[in-house]
């Protein structure tokens, strides 16, 4: 089922790829220079360790003093030992300037990350919840602000402004292919930088324990070129549009008469709770209940009905509506494109 | 050494057998809650949602919340406090556009299945109805979080302080209220306020 | 049966060493000044939080007066008074002069119970209560711990004192004595950066 | 101090050893178990204690990679799974690996090895041993209980905070870390007193065993990073049970300032973990080598600056909160330079084996392993250091990897080291060299195939305390080849097991000193009779037993009759004075179950503060109370120290 719907996604995303998720695998700036540093400290310290191994296993199969009694404790050669010490202290200083030259590496690769910036920078405010993601797009006018959940989008090729916050407990965000982590505390608002230079999709998820569904506190960003990310942009601003189907239209009365109405907003209706995400565009969106289930009616159902299966402990109650009801919801919340 | 063992695994299954109410974490509602909404209640719609359908039983009413010893539950509840603006009239039990609910005054009765009414069909002078808007579940552990207000429960699932501004002791502080019989006209002196 | 002598050979004889030592000679003199440093890491950090949490707000203290100075400087007054009985038991235990010890011991009880029944006073003068905000969390437990050093040290000393009028009295007793007047030292060294920072900080921050 | 020529004939001897036991011997039966107080016995419950919490919070380990080995798997519930690593993490930290590398091995091991026959303070020690064995119970009971803590060992605010974590579960892991730190510090004091005042004649400070060292500058590490988390916790228990502000941000708490404390703490605790594996592995690999270690003095400094160095580095677990960069870098190049010391150390044990005349037996065995994992937890360290390659794996996998080689190479593998070392030497007989050797190579492929593979997890974004994952992420193999890799360790466990079972039921005989080690220890009978020492022994070099003169001197002159050790000075060691050891009691005991008491009931009610204490000081003052005829035996013996 799972892997089906993860297919049907690759279709919705027709051209751009997922990319498998790795550190090793860069699309962002952040993430590139900070592979590039990944890969020549793995060969430097890989060869350390060869080295060390080898000198040990030479000493091993080097001497032996029999292994059947103990053999008296060996008169010490001092002149050889004091020797042995000068080439240690050689050793030591080289570990020194080899550090030195690491943290002078590490120091630019931050200083990169934190010196980036533009005029008018794409600003995004990523609130944590539990456990899913809040996604708020800044604009002048507060009219303008875009607010979705789980799905982010970004342009390629710009730098982008993350002002990081929390509703509740700890949590960090994170996206391995485009940058490091930073972790959303309350009552903080930090702000990071980030680039992304691929298109396609990257899958992200909070990486600070928070609770009962941390495993199932995903995002996807969707990276795409300035003009998509602009028409994608213009959509979401809209309000959500009538039902036309009269299956939809008896779902939103459901939706409006059932605790579902108590938690969610989709604007342009009564339903205006920030409880839990906005479903204005939510048929617009590849995943539901934080990037855990495709988002195919099948999963709807599901999700709807009984939650709990599916994220246990999640703060979304499990509601049996009879299947007609259920139905309806799902055919409304699939018309909110 | 092996008596040793004996000893401790049976222990262990003891503690096992009476592991803790309070500490459950449990993610789906106990199906007889319903019930307990409908014992000797007027209306049998008043269950909120479809959640709550069950035949109707003239069950004795139960002086203890189904979720009264239940940590976790209530603490659910004072989030659905917070969340459902509870706090807009009912303050953090303080009262203000509404009546406090930290004091022995209940003007619709204490124990929990009125409680339950009163959130589910809504009471005269201002109390919306929420039917329909949260699941009998959530309502009981709404039902809990206000009975812990007035230090109705026990202290040890009374939630403590919260993140939030200080107006109030927190719950697990507040010194039990035995609550004042109704008396009438209480509704009256309601109006009034 | 034979008793086979074992060769001769080099021994210490200790038979004649002291077995009554103060100071750093003792191995009881160690273990309170391990218990000294721990304690002062505590304090140390509980100083640490406070003036972290100091910069966390505009307004120090939030909203409301700095607390009374009568009680607490009346405390200071008495505990850095103690340190004349104080050095009295210490120097008169080292002699063993039982007499002079006895008055010292019965001395510092009284001043003990005193500056408990002060700092009853103390923490109502502190003007806010713990759970009112950082700040009063901050200085309440700050009080606090010095207020549980302060009981633990009278009750130390009130059996001590007890025991030095039975028929206990020996060398290790008087030990005892020098090393509680050393702890109490301790108190009365910790508590004048509790009261620096419990009554004076908050009228320069 | 002069010494003279005196005969001891054997007669003398067999009579000074009967009255010497008599004297020392613990009291009989399971009522007198209460109130043994000789380190050898408090030593051991030390060391099978903390065993068991050792095999306990396997178990749950087991259990974790179970359920990991398939995505979206239902076995265990995300509840049940977050109580899981919680008590996993904290019991192996607080319950497992301070109490064996530091309480155990130096509780039983340092008044040996500095020729004292008793450690400072045994009532105390008594004491410690209690209050930890309650601690652990509290936290595997709550646990039984459905009431195991959830918020992860480290239990971060706000999520472990009153709002965000009802019921008791979080009170009882607060109150766990009071039992075992009190413990922990309470043995600090006795360690440190006896390194200082109760050393063998001639045994100056630089003659110092390296095991003796790395474990005294470790108690002094608990003494000041212990009262950190000590504070956090009870900080943290505050704020949930009478409502205080520290953590609460709309009152002016700060959730960060717990991060600072508990880490503060935190990090130290991995070298206190870690500082006395290198100890034992010196000592091993000196035996073993046929040698000294090279470079005494470069050793001694490198425990002590990574002792110190390890205090300055806690921010490196908060790169990622953003905090300002400056202060981070600060942080990130004092990670860099604790590196160096153990570079220091590592490269003086491998001279050491290079100039050595090697025997392979299975405590070398477990030091060489230590050499390979902890070189690769290292390496990975310095990796850590840096702020940008933190900020991608953090929290990931990859932290787990490193710390799991860190851990288990610097605490396990020393662990085992020290035990197939000095087995022969607590029971008296020595273990299987062949079940010994599977032992090793089973554990060793095990552990490195659970733990490399984590690694690779963590670069591709598997994030630490998840309780599942997607099937999509395609972790799912290298997660099941980890699993196949704890079934490794298991056995290799297990057959330890048999292994000391076969021992303990009819190994060898080992004789007093069957490796030819050099420690004082290896001088006595093996097990070390109550008293330890027949005569307790002076020393003549850092070597004891190896550079002992022919008629080396050893002590005379006690009043057999009460239990008198003879202190010496702090650094010179020159006899100073004869100090009286107290004897059994049951009071140790009683004050324990006292405090026990106290702690559990404030979790309910601050009162239990209030009336608790009254038991607590009864029993405390029944502990101290003198017995009359001792005092009056003291009386007719005393000899003031002149007054300068």
């Amino acid at each position: 089922m799972r892997r089906i719907g993860y297919g049907l996604l690759l279709l919705l995303l027709a051209g751009c790829g997922t990319h498998q998720q790795s550190v090793t695998n860069s699309a962002g700036t952040q993430a590139a220079r900070i592979e590039i540093l990944w890969w020549w400290m793995l060969g430097i310290l890989t060869t350390i360790f060869v080295i060390v191994v080898g000198f040990v296993l030479g000493a091993v199969s080097r001497r032996r003093g029999g292994s059947e009694q103990m053999p008296e404790a060996q008169v010490i050669d001092s002149a050889r030992d004091r020797r042995l010490s000068r080439v240690i202290l050689v050793l030591v200083i080289m570990v020194i300037l080899f550090e030195f030259g690491f943290l002078v590496a590490s120091a630019i690769v931050t200083k990169y990350e934190r010196g980036m910036s533009s005029k008018n920078p794409v600003e995004i405010q990523v609130i944590g919840h539990r456990w899913w993601w809040e996604f708020r797009y800044a604009s002048s006018q507060p009219s303008e602000v875009v607010v979705t959940a789980n799905e982010l989008h970004l342009p390629t090729g710009v730098p982008i402004l993350i002002k990081a916050s929390s509703a509740d407990v700890i949590h960090s965000f994170w996206v391995p292919n485009i940058a490091g982590k930073r972790d959303l505390i309350r009552p903080y608002q930090t702000s990071m930088w980030l680039q992304v230079d691929e298109e396609g999709v990257f899958r992200g998820q909070c990486a600070e324990f928070c609770g009962h569904q941390h495993a199932h506190m995903a995002f996807y960003v969707v990276a795409e070129p300035m003009n998509r990310f602009q028409a994608w942009l213009q959509a979401q601003k809209a309000p959500a549009k009538e039902p036309l189907e009269h299956k939809a239209r008896q779902g939103r009365d459901v939706f409006m008469k059932s605790p579902c109405v108590t938690c969610h907003t989709i604007r342009g209706t009564d339903a205006g709770s920030r409880v839990g995400p906005d479903l204005t565009h939510v048929a617009s969106r590849s995943f539901i209940a934080a990037g855990t289930l495709p988002n195919t009616r099948s999963n709807l159902m599901q999700w709807i009905r009984d939650s709990q299966s599916v994220k246990p402990g999640n703060l979304m109650p499990s509601m049996d509506l009879e299947t007609s009801e259920l139905e309806s919801l799902v055919a409304y919340m699939q018309s909110l494109k | 050494m092996t008596k040793a063992i004996q000893l401790g695994s049976l222990c262990a299954l003891l503690l096992i057998s009476l592991s803790c109410e309070r500490e459950k974490r449990q993610v789906y509602q106990n199906p007889e809650l319903n019930e307990l909404a409908m014992g000797g209640a007027q209306n049998p719609d008043i269950a909120p949602g479809p959640a709550a359908r069950p035949p109707v039983s003239q069950k004795p009413l139960n002086p203890v919340g189904p979720y009264d010893e239940r940590a976790f539950e209530i603490a659910r509840g004072q989030e659905l406090y917070i969340n459902m603006n509870c706090l807009g009239c009912h303050a953090m039990g303080g009262g203000g556009m509404g009546p406090p609910l930290m004091d022995d005054e209940w003007l619709y009765g204490s124990d929990p299945k009125n409680i339950y009414i009163s959130i589910v069909e809504g009471r005269a002078n201002g109390m919306p109805s929420y039917r329909g808007k949260m699941t009998g579940r959530q309502v009981w552990q709404l039902v809990s979080y206000v009975r812990s207000m007035s230090g109705q429960l026990r202290k040890d699932v009374s939630p403590g302080r919260t993140d939030s501004m200080q107006v109030k002791k927190p719950e697990l502080a507040k010194e039990k209220e035995t609550p004042i019989p109704q008396r009438p006209g209480a509704e009256q002196k309601e109006q009034q306020r | 049966m034979g008793t086979r002598e074992l060769t001769p050979r080099a021994v210490i004889d200790v038979s004649r060493l002291p077995n009554v030592v103060f100071a750093h000679h003792s191995l009881l003199w160690w273990g309170t000044m391990g218990l000294a440093l721990i304690e002062g890491m505590f304090l140390a950090i509980l100083i640490g939080a406070y003036f972290f949490l100091r910069t966390r707000v505009v307004e120090w203290p939030p909203g409301i007066l700095p607390p009374h100075l009568l009680w607490g400087t009346l405390n200071t007054v008495l505990i850095l008074v103690s340190l004349v009985p104080n050095a009295l038991v210490k120097k008169s235990a080292r002699k063993g002069d039982l007499r002079k010890v006895r008055i010292g011991l019965l001395i510092m009880c009284a001043i003990g119970l005193v500056a408990l029944l002060i700092r009853a006073f103390e923490f109502p003068s502190l003007g806010v209560r713990w759970d009112a905000n950082a700040y009063g969390t901050a200085v309440w437990v700050l009080l606090g711990f010095h207020t549980t050093h302060l009981i633990t040290d009278c009750i130390d000393t009130i059996v001590l004192t007890v025991l030095m009028f039975t028929d206990k009295v020996e060398g290790k007793r008087y030990m005892d004595c020098y090393e509680n007047a050393d702890y109490w030292y301790f108190v009365i060294l910790i508590w004048i950066p509790v009261f620096l920072v419990t009554y004076i900080a908050p009228r320069l921050l | 101090m002069s010494t003279i020529d005196r005969t001891i004939n054997e007669q003398e001897a067999g009579e000074l050893k009967t009255k010497l036991h008599d004297l020392w011997r613990e009291p009989p039966g399971f009522i007198g178990w209460f109130a043994h107080v000789h380190h050898t016995s408090i030593g051991k419950r030390f060391f099978v204690t903390a065993f068991i919490f050792f095999l306990l919070a396997g178990i749950l380990a087991a259990l974790m990679r179970l359920q990991l080995s398939r995505s979206e798997s239902h076995l265990i519930s995300p509840d049940l799974y977050d109580q899981i690593f919680t008590t996993h993490g904290t019991a192996m930290m607080f319950l497992f690996a301070v109490p064996m590398m530091f309480k155990a091995f130096s509780t039983y091991l340092v008044p040996l090895s500095v020729g004292a026959r008793n450690i400072a303070f045994p009532r105390l020690n008594a004491f410690s041993y209690y209050i930890y064995l309650f601690g652990g119970i509290l936290l595997f009971g709550a646990l039984l209980l459905n009431t195991g803590p959830d918020t992860g060992w480290f239990s971060y605010v706000p999520l472990s905070g009153p709002q965000f974590s009802p019921g008791k579960r979080v009170d009882i892991w607060a109150q766990m870390i009071t039992f075992t730190e009190l413990s922990a510090l309470g043995v600090a004091i006795e360690v440190i007193t006896t390194v200082f005042k109760l050393r063998a004649p001639g045994m100056s400070l630089n003659r110092l065993p390296l095991f003796v060292w790395s474990e005294l500058v470790v108690a002094f590490m608990v003494m000041f990073a212990m009262p950190a988390v000590m504070l956090s916790s009870t900080l943290l228990i505050l704020d949930r049970l009478i409502g205080t502000h520290f953590f609460n941000p709309a009152e002016g708490g700060d959730p960060l300032l717990y991060q600072h404390v508990f880490w503060f703490f935190g990090h130290p605790d991995v070298y206190i973990i870690f500082l006395p594996g290198t100890g034992i592995i010196s000592a091993v690999l000196a035996a073993f080598s046929r040698r000294r270690v090279i470079g005494y003095m470069a050793v001694v400094l490198s425990v002590v600056s990574t002792g110190f160095l390890s205090f300055g580095v806690w921010v490196h677990h908060m790169f990622a909160t953003g905090l300002p960069a400056l202060g981070m870098s600060f942080f990130s190049a004092a990670t860099l330079m604790v590196v160096v010391p153990t570079a220091i150390q590592f490269f003086l044990w491998i001279a050491t084996l290079w100039t050595g005349k090697l025997v392979i037996r299975t405590p070398m065995l477990w030091a060489l392993g230590f050499l390979f994992v902890f070189l690769i937890g290292g390496l990975t360290g310095v990796m850590l250091a840096s702020i940008p390659l933190d900020l991608q794996v953090h929290d990931t996998y990859f932290v787990v990897a490193h710390f799991h080689y860190v851990l288990i190479g610097g605490a396990v593998f020393p662990m085992f080291a020290g035990l197939y070392f000095w087995w022969p030497k607590i029971t008296g007989r020595m273990l299987s060299e062949t079940i010994g050797k599977w032992h090793f190579w089973l554990f060793f492929f095990g552990f490195n195939l659970t733990f490399f593979p984590m690694h690779m997890l963590g670069l591709r974004g598997m994030t630490r305390r998840v309780y599942t994952y997607p099937p999509e992420s395609g972790w799912q193999y290298l997660n099941q080849l980890a699993g196949f890799g704890a079934v490794l360790m298991v056995f290799g466990i297990l057959a330890f097991l048999v292994n000391a079972w076969r021992s303990w039921k009819g190994g060898a005989p080992a004789g007093d000193n069957p490796w030819g080690a050099s420690g004082l220890e290896w001088g006595t009978s093996s097990p070390p009779p109550p008293y330890n020492f027949l005569f307790p022994p002076t020393v003549n070099g850092r070597e004891a037993l190896w550079d002992a003169a022919p008629d080396q001197p050893v002590v005379t002159g006690f009043h057999n009759d009460s239990r008198e050790v003879l202190a010496t000075k702090a650094i010179d060691a020159d006899p100073e004075h004869i100090s009286e050891m107290p004897g059994p009691s049951y009071w140790p005991f009683l004050a324990a179950v006292a405090v026990g008491g106290l702690l559990i009931g404030s979790m309910f009610t601050p009162w239990a503060v209030v009336w608790g204490a009254i038991p607590v000081t009864a029993a405390l003052v029944g502990w101290f109370w003198p017995n009359k005829n001792e005092v009056e035996r003291r009386r007719s013996r005393e000899i003031w120290e002149p007054e300068n």
